[in-house]
């Protein structure tokens, strides 16, 4: 499941339906809305772009690390405190490949899927600058 | 001739989600947008620099392919054509 | 929770208990039965020096890499192919302490607290070795 | 005086789970397993080397506590001791 969506989803339901043949490993990470002295978080997406983007990096994390299964849920909306942002779920047959399938998925997200946050404040909010851009948004 | 444009994040909150602009034949890519911010300086600001080209860490894509900046002085927009302008991605 | 025990976890629940204050990060290592061809997995543990150990190295990990919250649940037992053997789960303010906690809980589990496993074949069994080990065991 | 003996994984499969085994006094560590394995070839070869020392991957624990096997030998055991003996281990 690759999807770009305001719900959330059952974690533990989705780390059921990744147990493929063969999977001796299961790597989930969750991304979460941290409390920064924040109300909210906005998300939004370039969405027809970006679920083409994570597609991609679904199947080349799969090529590289031999994944038997990969979920990726970006969430987009308003988020509180502690919601899950992004849920990403990999198995494979080892836990080196998941680990590493895991982990590449969430630096590929970083470094190039259109989609931006914003924390809100009780004085106004500021853009989420990322990882890997420079000089977007405000100087945090 | 008509584009369609979007913006994000913040461009789009300077300068609108989306618009369909009409344009005439060979107009670039550059002068597309420009058409776009010359009346609101703030959105001008935050995608151009002061020699009017885009800002090196402004994203442009055109029908969704991520168009390289260093040459889109001589990008031709299309009828048809989908622009999308943003600043760098902080998903994940 | 640090626990050695039969039954299963619902890791969704854990999941959810482990986001502390400060949380941003989630990460869920899921160690599963996987079908080498055997019918089922036999796990054992001399429990009391496992369960300190695996309190220690929880301690370690929360100490090295500013974890919020841990739970370490090694299942013993008879287990089944697709079933949970070993659930980690860390979370911590940032995507790379998280990482990096639980690659360091899981591989020093493997290194060094007393659990055994053995995969049940149709023509008997056999003792897993081990990463770190050598000699124990029949050949594989 | 008694000392308990446990074994685990493929050790325990040959040797037993747990035993409470009367000794004399001044026993060493591989002499109060010697004690045990001396009726069993198999698990004696599982455990000990043609020269009578504990095999390199085995693991000894003394009252929970890892037992150094370069000077097993001058371990002596005291009444009450709790020794696991078990082969290199294997969770997660």
């Amino acid at each position: 499941m690759i999807a770009i969506q305001t719900e959330d989803v059952d974690i533990g339901n989705l780390i059921k339906a990744a147990k493929k043949h063969g999977t001796g490993a299961v790597v989930v990470f969750d991304g979460i809305v941290r409390d920064d002295d924040i109300t909210e978080m906005e998300l939004e997406a370039y969405e027809d772009v970006a679920t083409k983007e994570l597609e991609k990096i679904a199947g080349d994390a799969t090529e590289r690390f031999n994944l038997l299964h990969v979920d990726i849920i970006h969430r987009i909306g308003r988020l509180s405190v502690g919601e899950n942002i992004l849920i990403i779920i990999v198995s494979a047959g080892h836990r080196e490949e998941a680990y590493r399938g895991s982990r590449y998925i969430i630096e590929a997200i970083k470094a190039g899927v259109p989609i931006w946050k914003k924390e809100l404040t009780k004085n106004g909010g500021r853009w989420v600058p990322g990882d890997h851009g420079h000089g977007s948004g405000e100087p945090r | 001739m008509n584009v369609k444009v979007r913006f994000f994040a913040r461009f789009r909150e300077l300068l609108g989600t989306e618009l369909i602009i009409e344009v005439a034949e060979q107009t670039t890519l550059p002068d597309l947008v420009k058409q776009i911010t010359q009346k609101n300086i703030e959105g001008h600001q935050a995608i151009f620099d002061e020699y009017g080209h885009f800002r090196e860490y402004v994203i442009v894509m055109r029908n969704a392919r991520r168009v390289d900046l260093a040459d889109a002085g001589e990008n031709i927009v299309a009828d048809g054509d989908d622009i999308a302008v943003f600043p760098p991605v902080a998903g994940g």
